[in-house]
């Protein structure tokens, strides 16, 4: 049958010998992020002019052997902005998704091992949280303390720190549930113990997964924010911001415009697709 | 001859997580006759759920009919179009599933479900097929049959949805029925019930039957035929009685062996000293809020007392809702009791496990039915052992690995296995870890809850005669909870039986043929024997039924 | 049973009511924080030291904060909304038009966004696997990755700018007949549906695979049941409580997420209204915006988990 | 948020305080002002097609639709509250004024048939007669002593309250008659009672919401921070308006502002952003910009008492480090004329023409911050959307800076609160000042030594004398030369860099006709709705 030949070549694609099953789809979003992610590490070595400088007169100038991105609404050179944007866009997010997964997912499990009052407390506090719109929230943050990169850091965690603890809560508690946790307990195990070593090993994978996807959500919301005004100090600029500034470009369809919301597209569709792509690890009994 | 069904060199091909394709059926043939019941019979993973599915011409997600010919009444089901087998689904050849509390939907009613089969292929009119429907609710003496579909699944009990499920898949009028271990949930007295109901309509209908069981008793008072299965393969194929009196394949000699009644050995006899190992004394333990007497809203376990010796075994029997595992968790602590006393080597223990010492937590280990959920997923068998090594003797890691080594040796697990995750290994060898984790803590007394269970006969049996062996080496004492007769018979020194949360009955197992309380009576009679006569000739009082069958 | 089901719904309402006073706990001492002296504020150029001080005594604004807050709580219970800083008027006649209009918008948008997003979420989930279910996903993938200020604007540019088929606004119209309303509503409903679409899509096909994979679905399929049957009859009614809960957090977000398309579409909403009353401190109007859209969340949320409750046999 | 308008009422308070204070005993000014606007010289012209529409003939009828760019909740209808450009447009629409500026900012009679003074401290005012409210009661003598007097209650928080404090006595001679009492003699009053505050309201009303003046509409619906509705007054006294409706609303976004006129929703839209130019431009015939060059500018100020301000290279080199062509250029899109850092425009008659704008030198002013030793400091830089272009400019001399070796760190700060809480506070910070019509008013308000406004505390004892000398003296063409000299020393001492004085534009359709410039502002001084005509 042509199934079998098929197989064999998605086989040899995917590395089996890893003892992984990791699809080319999957490949190709890792690849994209990790594009992004270097490129935020080395921008400031490869960016071909400086951010903030005028090098083009015109404005909204086209791709160009100069400008390979074309210029932006003040004739800067838009290759080295959304290069240099990597940076704010991917790291501002990648922080503010760490803080806010690491502390939900740990409010999360310690609710789920604690119970009792302390859960209904912690529950009914962060759904309340949960209920205020986020970019209004991020307004009134910003009006009440100022515009800064640890101040969009701790609110977009903030925001985003209820969903993970919802998520890792649900996961933990049928984790909780299980009777080697209860073995665990009636060995003497610690609270911590039982946290660190029986829960989060087992909720891990999907706390990742999450983590991409609530990735993903801050990105459009840092983006969302830049465009209410709130976000990185000139000259630099985060993707969003850049697509916010440049926006009267796109009855031209400048690249100035089209350029940062295909590097957002980008890095949002390629977490997905490798969310939805996760490398699986094979479990052939081989008994 | 035409045969109602003819399997030819029958093959199913799954795909693993590494797109692998691996045969799990690998040419199977064989016929069943008009209004012939015939039983596939096997462990899991023998193929035998697979191979009944095949004759709707159904393959799980994942798994692909890849060769052979499936002929049901004249229709290959492997070349059918989907549509086509759609027509022959629920009216030609129908399923009782496994577990019917899953296979209802929860969010209608049971005579919508019951009847959906004449809605689909427009075989009768509605009220035609409800009539109907209440006819085989009789038939399958099922209670108040006329209003019994008005509720919804999750109102009736389980032993009632089996046979619910039977009038669902009896309503087309098929000429197959395939039944997938329809009583291997129930209790024993539940599912004396059942397989009456069952038989007694196949055969007045004349409908052919697959019976698909690991458990050979229970087979043996319905089935025609006996298909053994294993690994995907037919080991033997014959009549009832030639597979019950004159088996020639080896492992269907294994399988009949493991029925056999392997008493306790006189070894623990010796040891009773002045002093009891545990002793409990009139524990009350529940669930829900505690109410103004100080005791909680639902009380599982009421006024029970016992004793166990040192390096003697206590069995405690009983079925599903009387309490044992709810006794077995107080004890250990998980539960703490409402009321009454847990002595254990002369020290009165805390009743919540937070209140008892490190040491006296490590003296009593307590091992789960579902290895699969005592054993974290996300460790090794090495990490899992070595955990309460840690904790409980704090030792260094050479010491830790050479005692991993000595404990897998005690358990019978080869040694490199201690790398492998649980998901990785088989439900006996899982099980086999489960009993090496207790151990490890090197306690007085284990208590087991229902661990053998969720194991192939064949594996319990061997799990038994470890822990048997084990006593022996180490001086354990076991308590031992379990709905199985036969277990509990085979290992332990005393006997309690459980019902409605009290202590009904303390007997020995010398006794164990003529119990004095009447529901023992009922208990112990209800366990199917390998004698294909046994269930017609079973008489039991219809009151003491009616009294003691859970609901 | 129905005791059952009264004793869930009220514990649903009974945990919404306390999260809605942890609210307002915390929405009115996060607004007392922004910074800048309201008394001051009110007074502007008239602000002298003496000034100041009456106002602060005549507004209680040096009481000690639990007292104001207590206040303003009796107050909001009442229905008195309190004063407008910013024009002196009832807060409750600012939000009254505006509130309508975001309901409007939003009832628009779900109207129109839920059938569709659950009419694709369900057939991808019977297509599993198809070509067609891979380019739903591909879709809707796409979609939240684009920023919505970009979807906003791109439709503007294509539909109201080049084509002129639709206005670029979307109030600074008179609605006078059905099509007019449409036109007035369909880009912003447009945006919106592109930006709540997606996850109710995902969550939808998520909860409807998950219950095909259930034995009473098999059994279904056993039955010989067609697969609409078996989805429409057999999947959906027990994903209802996942569809519904994704559904309720997707329109919540109707009401104080839409702030960019209000923006763009110049739509006199009330989350534009509560981004004018921070810019101009206006506490009482800002704390009544705040509470609505907290109330409207729990609302929504709650309404989805008395419905699952509703919906499930098990519980009735 | 970008509200520059705010702060351009704030400015104007001023304005009129000073010349209010010092014109009093200035009879010269008087004479200038009752001879007729060669005070109020900020030029005005329209640019493009638009100018040719105005000769045009006006035809009658049609919705006008009209979008600015800020409203909100704070949006009033009381003349004495109104704070944003927003607000003016309405109460234009709603009111009249006694007096009101003519394109050239000559002072014009409104409802005033004569404004009349011997001694420039008793003023009489006689009334037109005829003049009715909407409601229909007819104008009198007691609505203006109203209408004025209520400024000087402090509980209704008038904008103007300090300058209408000169007001002193008001006195309803007859019903058709006003005499106003001030302090002290000031001959600005006809041009003071032009301010969009100074609206005539009916005699004791409370409730503003209804609009009810004599103005060209009639107000059908008005809702805060939504929208307001006019209908055309039939009984207006003027002849007009043109159109049967005026709504007007704000458009905070700028592309959706430029979008709605593009798509025909509207059609004016206020005051756009430069770069949006080309997309008009783009779309043919049917569009048209108004471009007004008046006075205003943004400035960046660097306060000289304080560091880095207080070290004079500092200063030096940054007027150096500002390449103000590229800012006309890049930050204004070509909408602007180049400044050279004084505060009186080209379009002015006192405008220094040979004082050069510094050249732009990043080596001379690498040299001057040697001097200073301020390379390799960070220097924090505030600037805000409130600051029209603030950024932009901030992020040109930024770059410019680190290429010389000093690195300026800008700190882009909430438009609200900006005035408040940074302008002429921080030490290096930009500022927006909008334009005055005369010399004596953009220097006593900004560059003497206690002037209200000294952006960069620029303090000289020769500067204030020289002003006094200039408003002391009767010969134009010697008052010129001090001015002169006075912009040459603000250029070369102050802390104030004014690299380019900024253009408004504001996008109509080409059906639009009527449309003028105004010293006043964009949008015809706001005025606009009541002489402009639909063309079908």
């Amino acid at each position: 049958m042509t199934m079998t030949n098929s197989e064999t070549k998605a086989d040899r694609i995917s590395g089996t010998r890893l003892g992984y099953r990791f699809n080319i789809i999957g490949m190709v979003g890792l690849s994209v992020i990790l594009f992004w992610a270097l490129i935020a590490i080395f921008a400031p070595l490869i960016i071909p002019y400086p951010v903030g400088e005028i090098v083009d007169l015109d404005y909204f100038g086209p791709m160009s052997r100069d400008f390979w991105l074309g210029s932006d609404y003040l004739g800067r050179d838009m290759l080295s902005r959304i290069l240099m944007g990597a940076r704010y866009t991917v790291g501002i997010s990648l922080a503010a998704v760490t803080i806010a997964c690491f502390s939900g997912v740990m409010l999360g499990m310690f609710a789920a091992v604690a119970g009792g009052w302390l859960d209904t407390v912690l529950s009914r506090f962060l759904d309340a949280l949960n209920s205020i719109p986020s970019k209004l929230f991020g307004l009134v943050v910003v009006a009440a303390v100022g515009s800064s990169i640890p101040v969009l850091i701790l609110t977009l965690s903030v925001i985003y720190i209820p969903g993970a603890y919802r998520f890792a809560r649900a996961l933990a508690v049928n984790i909780n549930a299980m009777d080697f946790i209860t073995v665990a307990r009636i060995r003497g195990e610690s609270t911590l113990y039982l946290i660190r070593s029986e829960i989060l090993p087992n909720i891990v994978g999907p706390v990742l997964a999450d983590l991409g996807i609530r990735f993903v959500f801050i990105v459009l919301l840092l983006s969302g924010l830049s465009f209410l005004g709130l976000g990185v100090q000139p000259p630099y600029a985060d993707w969003g911001a850049l697509v916010r500034e440049n926006i009267g470009g796109l009855p031209f369809g400048a690249p100035a415009v089209m350029a940062p919301s295909f590097a957002i597209a980008s890095l949002t569709i390629s977490v997905n697709l490798l969310i939805d792509n996760l490398p699986k690890k094979i479990r052939d009994r081989s008994e | 001859m035409v045969n109602l069904v003819e399997i030819r060199d029958l093959k199913v091909e799954a795909t693993t997580d590494s797109g692998r394709r691996v045969e799990i059926i690998n040419g199977v043939s064989f016929d069943i006759a008009e209004g012939e019941i015939v039983a596939l019979i096997g462990e899991s993973g023998s193929g035998k759920t697979t191979i009944a599915l095949t004759l709707m011409g159904h393959a799980r997600p994942g798994c692909r009919i890849s060769g052979g010919s499936v002929s049901v009444a004249g229709k290959d089901m492997v070349t059918l179009s989907e549509k086509q087998r759609a027509r022959v689904r629920g009216t030609e050849v129908t399923y009782v599933p496994q577990s019917a509390a899953a296979a209802f939907n929860p969010a209608t009613t049971i005579m919508d479900q019951v009847i959906e089969v004449t809605r689909i292929h427009g075989i009768m009119s509605s009220d035609e097929a409800r009539a109907r429907a209440v006819d085989l609710f009789r038939a399958l003496s099922l209670p108040e049959p006329e209003t019994i579909g008005r509720r919804y699944p999750h109102q009736v009990s389980g032993g009632q949805l089996q046979r619910l499920s039977a009038a669902m898949a009896l309503i087309g009028d098929p000429k197959l029925v395939i039944f997938d271990e329809p009583t291997t949930a129930l209790d024993v007295t539940t599912q004396i019930e059942v397989l009456r109901a069952f038989k007694s309509v196949m055969k007045k209908g004349g409908i052919a039957g697959v019976y698909v069981s690991h458990d050979l008793a229970v087979v043996a008072q319905i089935a025609d035929r006996i298909v053994v299965l294993k690994g995907g393969e037919t080991k033997e194929i014959g009549t009832t009685e030639e597979i019950l009196n004159g088996a020639k394949h080896p492992y269907t000699r294994e399988l009949l062996a493991a029925f056999e009644p392997k008493p306790r050995g006189a070894a623990g006899a010796a040891e009773s000293g002045p002093a009891p190992l545990l002793e409990i004394e009139n524990l009350i333990a529940g669930y829900g809020q505690v109410q103004a007497d100080g005791l909680p809203l639902v009380r599982a376990v009421e006024h029970v007392s016992l004793k166990v010796e040192k390096g003697r075994n206590l069995g405690i029997i009983g079925e599903s809702g009387c309490g044992k595992s709810t006794l077995a968790r107080t004890i250990a602590g998980i539960l703490p009791a409402a009321v009454g006393k847990i002595v254990f080597d002369g020290k009165e223990l805390g009743r919540s496990a937070r209140e008892r010492s490190r040491d006296e937590l490590r003296e009593m280990q307590i091992v789960f039915q579902y290895a699969d959920t005592a054993l974290n997923p996300a460790k090794s068998v090495e990490d899992i052992l070595a955990r309460p090594l840690t904790f409980y003797h704090g030792m260094n890691a050479k010491a830790r690995s050479a005692r991993i080594d000595e404990l897998l040796d005690m358990v019978r697990l080869p040694r490199n296995l201690r790398h492998r995750r649980p998901g990785e290994l088989s439900g006996g060898q899982k099980q086999r870890v489960n009993f090496a984790r207790a151990l490890a803590a090197d306690p007085k007394l284990i208590l087991c809850d229902e661990i053998t269970s969720a194991l192939d006969t064949v594996v319990a049996a061997a799990v038994i005669d470890l822990l048997k062996e084990l006593q022996r080496e180490l001086g354990l004492s076991y308590i031992f909870i379990s709905h199985d007769l036969s277990v509990v018979e085979s290992i332990c020194d005393e006997i309690v039986v459980m019902y409605g949360g009290r202590k009904v009955e303390e007997i020995s197992p010398a006794k164990i043929k003529t119990p004095e309380h009447p529901y023992s009576q009922l208990l112990f009679s209800s366990v199917p024997r390998l004698d294909p006569t046994w269930l017609d000739g079973l008489e039991q009082d219809p009151e003491l039924v009616r009294a003691y069958r859970q609901r | 049973m129905n005791n059952r089901v009264l004793s869930l719904v009220l514990s649903r309402l009974l945990i919404a009511l306390i999260t809605l006073v942890i609210v307002s706990f915390a929405v009115f001492f996060a607004t007392t924080l922004l910074p800048g002296d309201t008394a001051t504020i009110l007074l502007g150029q008239a602000a002298t030291p003496e000034a100041v001080e009456g106002l602060r005594k005549a507004m209680h604004l040096d009481d000690p904060a639990i007292f104001r807050f207590l206040r303003w709580i009796v107050g909001l219970l009442q229905g008195d909304l309190g004063t407008s800083y910013a024009n002196e008027m009832p807060v409750a006649d600012l939000i009254g038009g505006r509130f309508i209009n975001t309901l409007q918008l939003a009832g628009v948008t779900a109207l129109f966004s839920v059938p569709i997003a659950l009419t694709l979420g369900i057939t991808a989930a019977m297509l599993r696997g198809s070509l067609y279910d891979r380019a739903v996903t591909v879709l809707t993938i796409g979609v939240i990755s684009v920023p919505e200020f970009m979807i906003a604007t791109s439709a503007v540019l294509i539909f109201a700018v080049y084509l002129k088929w639709l206005p670029a606004l979307s109030f600074a119209n008179e609605v006078t007949s059905l099509t007019e309303l449409l036109r007035i509503y369909a880009m912003p409903v447009i945006t919106l549906t592109f930006v709540i679409s997606a996850q109710m899509i995902r969550m939808t096909r998520a909860a409807v695979i998950e219950t095909l994979n259930t034995p009473y679905v098999e059994m279904a399929l056993l039955k010989g049941a067609s697969r609409p049957r078996i989805v429409f009859r057999h999947a959906l009614p027990n994903a209802l409580g996942p569809i519904v809960n994704a559904v309720a957090l997707s329109l919540s977000y109707l009401l104080g997420g839409v702030i960019i398309v209000e923006t763009i579409f110049n739509y006199p909403g009330i989350a534009k209204l509560m981004v004018d009353a921070v810019a101009t401190r206006d506490l009482p109007l800002i704390q009544s915006c705040a509470m609505i859209f907290c109330l409207g969340y729990l609302l929504l949320i709650t309404a989805a988990d008395i419905i699952a409750i509703l919906s499930n046999p098990r519980l009735r | 948020m970008n509200d520059k308008i705010t702060n351009w009422t704030s400015s104007d308070d001023a304005l009129v305080e000073n010349a209010i204070r010092r014109g009093a005993t200035r009879r010269e000014l008087l004479q200038m002002m009752l001879a007729g606007g060669v005070a109020l010289s900020a030029g005005g012209l329209v640019l493009g097609r638009a100018s040719n529409a105005v000769a045009a003939t006006p035809v009658s009828g049609g919705a006008l639709k009209a979008a600015g760019w800020s409203s909100s909740t704070a949006d009033t209808l009381d003349p004495a509250k109104a704070s944003l450009s927003t607000d003016y447009v309405r109460c234009c629409s709603f009111y009249n004024r006694l007096t009101f500026l003519d394109k050239s900012g000559t002072p014009q009679m409104e409802l005033a048939e004569a404004i009349e003074s011997e001694d420039a401290k008793t003023w009489t005012v006689k009334l037109r007669s005829g003049v009715t409210f909407h409601d229909g009661k007819p104008l009198t003598a007691d609505d203006v002593v109203f209408s004025l007097k209520r400024h000087l209650d402090p509980s209704v928080g008038s904008k103007v309250a300090k300058i209408a404090a000169q007001m002193t006595g008001f006195k309803a001679v007859d019903k058709q008659t006003v005499e106003i009492t001030l302090a002290n003699p000031n001959a600005d009053l006809p041009t003071i009672l032009s301010m969009h505050h100074f609206m005539i309201v009916a005699d004791g009303t409370t409730d503003f919401s209804k609009g009810n003046g004599t103005g060209a509409f009639v107000r059908e619906v008005f809702e805060p921070g939504v929208r307001s509705i006019g209908i055309k007054n039939k009984n207006y006294w003027k002849s007009g308006p043109n159109v049967d409706s005026f709504e007007y609303f704000a458009i905070s976004d700028d592309s959706s502002r430029v979008n709605a006129l593009l798509s025909g929703d509207i059609h004016l839209a206020a005051t756009i952003n430069p770069r949006s130019m080309r997309l008009v431009e783009a779309q043919g015939d049917g569009f048209v910009l108004s471009k007004t060059t008046s006075g205003n500018y943004t400035n960046l100020n660097i306060r000289m008492d304080l560091e880095p301000g207080s070290k004079r290279d500092f200063v030096e080199g940054m007027k150096y480090l500002v390449n103000r062509e590229q800012i006309v250029k890049s930050a204004l899109r070509g909408l602007g004329e180049i400044g050279n850092d004084q505060p009186v425009s080209p379009a002015n008659f006192y405008h220094n023409g040979d004082l050069k704008p510094r050249a732009f030198d990043p080596e001379q002013a690498k040299f001057h911050f040697e001097k200073a030793g301020v390379l390799g400091q960070s220097i924090p830089v505030i600037a805000s959307e409130a600051a029209n272009s603030s950024i932009d400019m901030a992020m040109i001399i930024q770059a410019s800076a680190a290429e010389i070796g000093l690195k300026l760190d800008v700190q882009r700060v909430p438009a609200d609160g900006y005035w408040d809480n940074y302008w002429l506070k921080a030490p290096v910070h930009f500022g927006n000042i909008n334009p005055r019509p005369t010399p004596d008013i953009l220097f006593s308000l900004l560059y003497t030594s206690q002037a209200p406004w000294n952006e960069s505390q620029y303090k000289s004892e020769k500067f204030d004398k020289m002003l006094i000398e200039a408003r002391g003296s009767l010969d134009q063409e010697k008052r010129k030369a001090i001015y002169n000299e006075m912009q040459v020393m603000v250029a070369n001492e102050a802390g104030t860099i004014i690299p380019a004085y900024i253009s408004n534009v504001d996008a109509i359709t080409a059906k639009l006709k009527g449309l003028e410039a105004n010293p006043l502002g964009g949008q015809m001084g706001y005025a606009f709705a009541e002489y402009v005509w639909l063309e079908a």
